[in-house]
């Protein structure tokens, strides 16, 4: 890839998660392969789009890296240093440097807190700021950077509308004065015409602050209008990867095509028009996905080899990657259909 | 004549403090076998359009407090309850937002699917259970006749969105009403199902009433859209005229603000200001009318009427037929 | 002159009297209670019944352990002095008036400490069970699980046999009735909090153990341990009457609501009203703090709001 | 399912030995032993303490705490529960032959309690706000509030004061005379049944108001079904359901209540028993009493779990 040293890179990671009661007297204790062996990285600045339908493990994954959950194998490195071995201390200090963003800007805010206090959290925990007054005026700041009133910041969350929840959300993030913030799903809560403020504002930021930003999304339309390169995941997996005119121009996992040919384009001419190729079946259980290369039982090109070898992530393409052993023929193959 | 006629449908929720004003003066209408959208965003009313044609509206604190809903030449409204009912699923039936609660958890596919039909078709069990396999089958599911006596919590969202609409065809009705049908499902699930139901309205020759947000669900399916604000229908025509030449600002800022697949990184949006009206408080004059680029002193004293242009091509707005020199100019508050 | 519609004139006039009339505080109360009219109609009773055992010795003449009528008299009659009885004589001749002020003293001390006590254990075990999880969330579970499947009744009597029957013996043992519960839910509501995201977020700005404990899920528990706290005050001011009622509670000659019930089993051979009136006291008092409760949670509660 | 009971009930001993080893100890606390009652006169002096510390050398009270503790248990694993010197009775005996009545007490407190709230819940539900909702929730306030030996008193007060009604005489077993002892049972059974009913019915309105607004009754209704059977049939049963529930909850409640009643309705079980044995400082048989009660409440709450895997699709095993 491109470039000296990323901001960050993740290295293989994967994540299990037990299910079942795991007491004793509980037999078959199985796990959820929410992530498995996933490697990518990051440029400071710059937007890595995640896309996924629900099981394909994106969440965990963004929340991986910060390390709200730990992972089960691989490395995360922050400046070429593994987060993973840090101590405890010095995991404070990298904190600082990595912030989210949630979904849901209900379950997000604490109800107890005022907003003031909910942005300035980051502040207190990391002596950010020396006086009473400096602390208020660094929190007003913060509510003007994210385009709230700071005049608002002694009401509590309820008193707020869902974008303004968001935001103060962002506020919150912003205080420690991160280099990389993950996006999860930032804006699917949000109702239409209130996404694009959303939207804007995070470009805003980014252009301001030069953030590095991990977007989980499973709304294609949205991770493309705000990625550099977008990264496909399906059931654990990374199946592709690329720049996103690339990718759209060109998909390559067959996954991906579905995936973009589900979405349609809010524009009649255009739709009466495009190709479209709808997945049959459902998506598997993460709890027993299917052998080999997890897309096969859904997969219009599978062939008998398909089920027996996980494929690996391979360049296709100028910086483009996908996973899957017919990659190459697929326009032969569809073409033939 | 059209078969679903709404007209000027007011409904009203009462509580102590406020009248909310969820549906406040509607119109729209459905022709036989036709796909219409009715399009809005959270709180806009659509669903509760749609639920009072069914007279499924929570009453108290709901009530229908003015005008007509004519289906096949009859006023619905003044139908007794029991004549209502003998409507609903028969020859209006509905398909909700969320497979997952949709359906009773502690009763099985069978009798959840079978019940209308012998009720309402007067046909017996056997043949009941005969015509639910077969539906099964025809909505996707696999093994039908073995999955039909299980229950809800084994089927995924996306089946039990099969089974929903396997429910709502049994009766063979006229008019099938969707409300938000694959909000809560995958992007490749929300395909299957969508392209499921507009093969079955085809071949049955159904009406489709869709109830979405999804401004590109709309663009793939429906033929004609209705579009609401705050209560009331702001713009409406076919589904190019809307897409082509939006003749309302809110129209235009939905349309601004949604990133599309087709458009790359960069991309400018141009997001709608503010937020959504309260509806039991809502502005002065025209409902948008605090958030719209193009306000004028007028918009705020009187509510403009819905103005047809051309086409059964119809906007609630002031500037309807200039709007285009108005957009073009510039002119923002 | 300008004129004015009659009934906007008359509602300045309402809105103006009301606010130099009442005051703020008052405006609140009154719209607590057009809001909740159970719960202040309980909030009422309250107060009513503290100002009635505060008064305790002020409004008779009578001391509460003394004979000094006959048995059993009947309300409204006479003692030896010819001095007035309101609510007559029990079973050993004294004052029942008396009695029921000094017994709702001790009752009123029993409900209020023993919730206190309890909820406070409960809260601290079930939010350490539900943050620390591992091997104490397992421990505690188990614990909580056997104190909530004896009688707490049962429990009670054997505390007191072991600790010997004084003031505090009853206490401490309707104390430990409402801690298996309160630790039950107060682990559930902290376990559903931990998993919101601001739990998470708060994580990720690097915030303590201590630091999410106590600044955010002490502080959103605490609503659950209030409603709990009143719950336990009506549980444990019956339970204290059960005790007495059964010879195991409070012990004469100190009066309480309960131990006054000691011989009314057998009433019938004197008066009902040495059964009833106490009785109907612990029934009129525990329906004060349900109603005070229930309007708790309902407030409190966003999740049962709106839903009554 | 027989496997799942089998570990159900193995998940039992932890819990068991608990409770067990909780009462034993907190009986050793107890001032005053079973030796001292023994040896005392008619006028309740000692007589003589050489002839106490014989009893407590016969009965292994001067043996080591471990040594007590670890006999008490491994008798308990033979379902020998220990001897009381008082009674000179096996406490087990004495269990087995008065555990009857005071489950009984309970159990039928439960039977009332389903059976008053199920229509009264649900009927509160569908009239909500109407004054029959109105009495209803007076009803289900005030049931909670009165106390359940209090309301024995008052049915006793009525029943033979005022009605001149006398209990039937208690000799027989249930199974031998069932008509009988229903008599003897049931008015206790409702004084102690009132609170649960009480609390089912706020539950069964507050879930039944909850339950008609969910989805998949308003689908019932989208498919044009008589209100009928979406009331009885679609919305009830999940209604219903969570009163399972309640009575895990409130059996143990439900059990003190019947301990409180069986001593003011004169009624033969281990209330009775167990308050007379704090009276003599019998603590073998509190201990005994202790750990049975606990038991049948946990007994009873596996018999609801195995009835919700009966009742209700969503559960499986597992």
């Amino acid at each position: 890839m491109t470039s000296a040293t990323p901001l960050l890179e993740v290295r293989n990671l994967s994540k299990e998660f037990p299910v079942g009661s795991g007491g004793f007297w509980s037999r078959n204790s199985q796990t959820i392969k929410a992530v498995q062996d996933v490697s990518f990285s990051i440029q400071p600045g710059e937007t890595l789009g995640l896309v996924g339908e629900s099981g394909s493990g994106k969440t965990t994954l963004g929340r991986s890296i910060i390390r709200l959950h730990e992972p089960t194998s691989g490395q995360i490195l922050l400046d070429g240093k593994n987060v993973l071995d840090l101590k405890r201390s010095e995991l404070q200090r990298v904190r600082r440097r990595m912030q989210i963003i949630f979904q849901d800007p209900y379950s997000s805010l604490d109800p107890r807190l005022s907003a003031g206090n909910i942005v300035g959290e980051g502040l207190l925990i990391h002596n950010l700021t020396s006086s009473k007054s400096e602390y208020r005026e660094r929190v007003a700041e913060l509510f003007e950077l994210v385009g709230l009133n700071p005049i608002m910041m002694n009401r509590f969350p309820h008193e707020f509308s869902g974008g303004q929840r968001q935001r103060i959300g962002i506020a919150r993030a912003l205080a420690v004065e991160p280099e990389f913030i993950v996006c999860d799903e930032p804006v699917s809560a949000l109702d239409v015409s209130i996404q694009a403020q959303i939207i804007n504002l995070l470009e805003e930021l980014q252009e301001q602050l030069n953030l590095a930003y991990l977007f989980v999304a499973h709304d294609l339309s949205v991770v493309r209008h705000i990625s550099d390169r977008i990264a496909v995941m399906y059931l654990g997996r990374v199946v592709e990867i690329a720049e996103g005119d690339e990718l759209y121009k060109n998909p390559t996992h067959p996954y991906t095509r579905a995936l973009m040919s589900g979405i349609p384009i809010p524009d009649p001419v255009i739709e009466e028009t495009r190709d479209r190729m709808v997945l049959t079946g459902e998506i598997p259980s993460p709890l027993n996905p299917p052998s080999g290369c997890v897309f096969n039982p859904r997969c219009p090109i599978a062939d008998d080899r398909c089920p027996k070898i996980v494929p690996e992530l391979r360049a296709v393409g100028d910086d483009h990657f996908a996973a899957c052993i017919n990659a190459d023929g697929y326009g032969a193959v569809s073409a033939n259909s | 004549m059209p078969l679903l006629e709404v007209k000027n449908l007011k409904t009203h929720f009462f509580s102590d403090d406020a009248i909310t004003k969820a549906v406040d003066g509607v119109s729209y209408n459905v022709e036989a076998g036709e796909t219409v959208a009715l399009v809005g965003e959270s709180g806009c009313g659509k669903s509760v359009s749609s639920l009072s044609v069914m007279q499924l509206i929570p009453q108290p604190p709901g009530k229908i407090v003015d005008g007509e809903i004519i289906f096949g030449g009859q006023n619905l409204l003044e139908l007794d309850r029991e004549a209502m009912r003998r409507k609903r699923g028969r020859e209006i039936a509905m398909i909700f937002q969320e497979p997952m609660t949709s359906l009773n958890p502690v009763i099985s596919i069978e009798t959840q699917l079978t019940e209308a039909m012998t009720l309402q078709l007067g046909i017996t069990p056997k043949e009941a259970h005969t015509r639910a396999v077969e539906l099964l089958d025809r909505v996707g599911i696999p093994e039908p006749d073995v999955r039909i006596k299980q229950y809800p919590h084994v089927f995924s969202g996306g089946m039990r969105q099969r089974v929903m609409v396997a429910m709502a065809l049994s009766c063979e009705p006229k008019l099938i009403i969707a409300d938000e049908p694959t909000t809560a499902l995958d992007v490749t699930i929300q395909a299957q199902i969508l392209d499921l139901m507009q093969d079955l309205a085809k071949e049955r020759d159904m009406a489709l009433l869709i109830i979405t947000h999804n401004l590109g669900v709309v663009a793939r399916y429906a033929d004609r859209i209705n579009i609401m604000y705050a209560g009331r229908i702001i713009e409406r025509g076919t589904c190019k005229d809307i897409f082509a030449d939006p003749r309302h600002p809110y129209t235009l800022g939905l349309l601004e603000s949604i990133p599309r697949l087709d458009q790359p990184k960069g991309s400018k949006l141009i997001p709608i200001q503010g937020q959504p009206p309260n509806l039991s408080d809502l502005p002065p004059g025209c409902s948008f009318q605090p958030r719209c680029r193009f306000a004028q002193d007028k918009c705020s004293v009187e509510y403009p009427d819905i103005t047809d242009l051309r086409n059964n091509h119809s906007s609630a707005c002031w500037e309807v037929n200039n709007f285009k020199a108005i957009v073009e100019s510039g002119v923002s508050k | 002159m300008t004129t004015q519609p009659p009934e906007k004139i008359s509602n300045t006039l309402v809105n103006a009297l009301t606010r130099l009339s009442l005051g703020a505080g008052m405006r609140r109360s009154m719209q607590f209670s057009r809001r909740y009219p159970s719960g202040a109609f309980g909030l009422v009773l309250i107060v009513a019944v503290i100002v009635f055992v505060s008064t305790a010795g002020m409004l008779t003449p009578f001391e509460s352990h003394r004979t000094i009528a006959p048995k059993a008299m009947a309300p409204f009659s006479r003692d030896f002095d010819g001095a007035m009885m309101w609510l007559g004589s029990d079973e050993l001749g004294r004052d029942v008036f008396t009695r029921l002020q000094h017994g709702g003293r001790t009752s009123l001390v029993i409900g209020l400490l023993a919730p206190l006590l309890g909820t406070a254990m409960g809260t601290l075990l079930g939010i350490a069970s539900a943050y620390r999880g591992g091997v104490v969330d397992l421990l505690v579970q188990r614990l909580v699980d056997v104190m909530i499947s004896l009688p707490g009744i049962v429990l009670s009597m054997a505390v007191i046999l072991a600790l010997g029957f004084s003031l505090w013996a009853v206490i401490v043992a309707l104390s430990i009735n409402g801690v298996g519960g309160a630790a039950r839910v107060v682990r559930s509501h902290a376990l559903s909090q931990s998993q919101m995201e601001y739990v998470d977020a708060a994580r990720a700005l690097g915030a303590s153990d201590w630091r999410i404990v106590l600044k955010h899920l002490l502080p959103n528990s605490m609503a659950v341990s209030l409603v709990l706290f009143t719950v336990g005050v009506g549980a444990a001011i019956v339970a204290e009457a059960g005790l007495s009622f059964l010879g195991l509670g409070v012990q004469p000659p100190t009066p309480s609501w309960g131990n006054m019930l000691t011989f009314a089993q057998n009433s019938f051979r004197f008066g009902p009203h040495i059964a009833i009136i106490p009785g109907l006291t612990i029934s009129f008092v525990v329906l004060a703090i349900n109603l005070l409760g229930d309007t708790l949670r309902d407030a409190l509660d966003p999740h049962l709001r709106g839903r009554d | 399912m027989r496997g799942y009971i089998l570990r159900r009930l193995l998940l039992l001993i932890p819990n068991v030995f608990i409770l067990a080893t909780s009462i034993f100890f907190l009986m050793r606390v107890v001032p005053g032993d079973a030796a001292i009652a023994l040896n005392l006169t008619g006028d309740g002096t000692i007589l003589s303490w050489e002839a106490v510390e014989q009893t407590r050398e016969n009965l292994g009270l001067n043996d080591p705490i471990w040594i007590q503790y670890g006999r008490w248990m491994g008798n308990m694993l033979k379902g020998d529960l220990g001897y009381s010197p008082l009674r000179q009775l096996n406490v087990s005996e004495i269990i087995l032959a008065k555990a009857e009545v005071t489950f009984l007490l309970a159990f039928l407190a439960v039977i009332w309690g389903v059976l008053f709230s199920i229509p009264l819940g649900i009927i509160a539900a569908l009239k909500r706000g109407s004054w029959i909702d109105q009495l209803i929730r007076t009803f289900s306030v005030g049931g909670l509030s009165v106390p359940n030996f209090w309301l024995g008193i008052l049915i006793l007060l009525m029943l033979v004061h005022w009605f001149k009604w006398s209990p039937p005489i208690f000799q027989t077993d249930f199974l031998d005379d069932p008509l009988n002892q229903m008599k003897r049972l049931i008015w206790p059974s409702v004084a102690i049944g009132i609170s649960f009913a009480a609390i089912a019915t706020r539950l069964i309105r507050s879930t039944m108001l909850e339950v008609l607004n969910q989805d998949y009754v308003r689908t019932a209704r989208a498919k044009g079904l008589h209100r009928n059977r979406v009331i009885l049939r679609h919305a009830a049963p999940n209604a219903i359901l969570p009163v399972l529930t309640l009575s895990s909850l409130l059996f143990a409640g439900l059990l003190g209540g019947a301990v409180v009643l069986e001593n003011l309705f004169a009624l033969p079980g281990m209330g009775q028993q167990i308050v007379n044995a704090i009276g003599t400082r019998d603590t073998v048989l509190v201990q005994g009493i202790v750990v049975t009660l606990g038991v049948l409440v946990m007994l009873w709450n596996l018999v609801i779990d195995l009835l919700y895997v009966v009742v209700d699709p969503r559960i499986k095993l597992d």
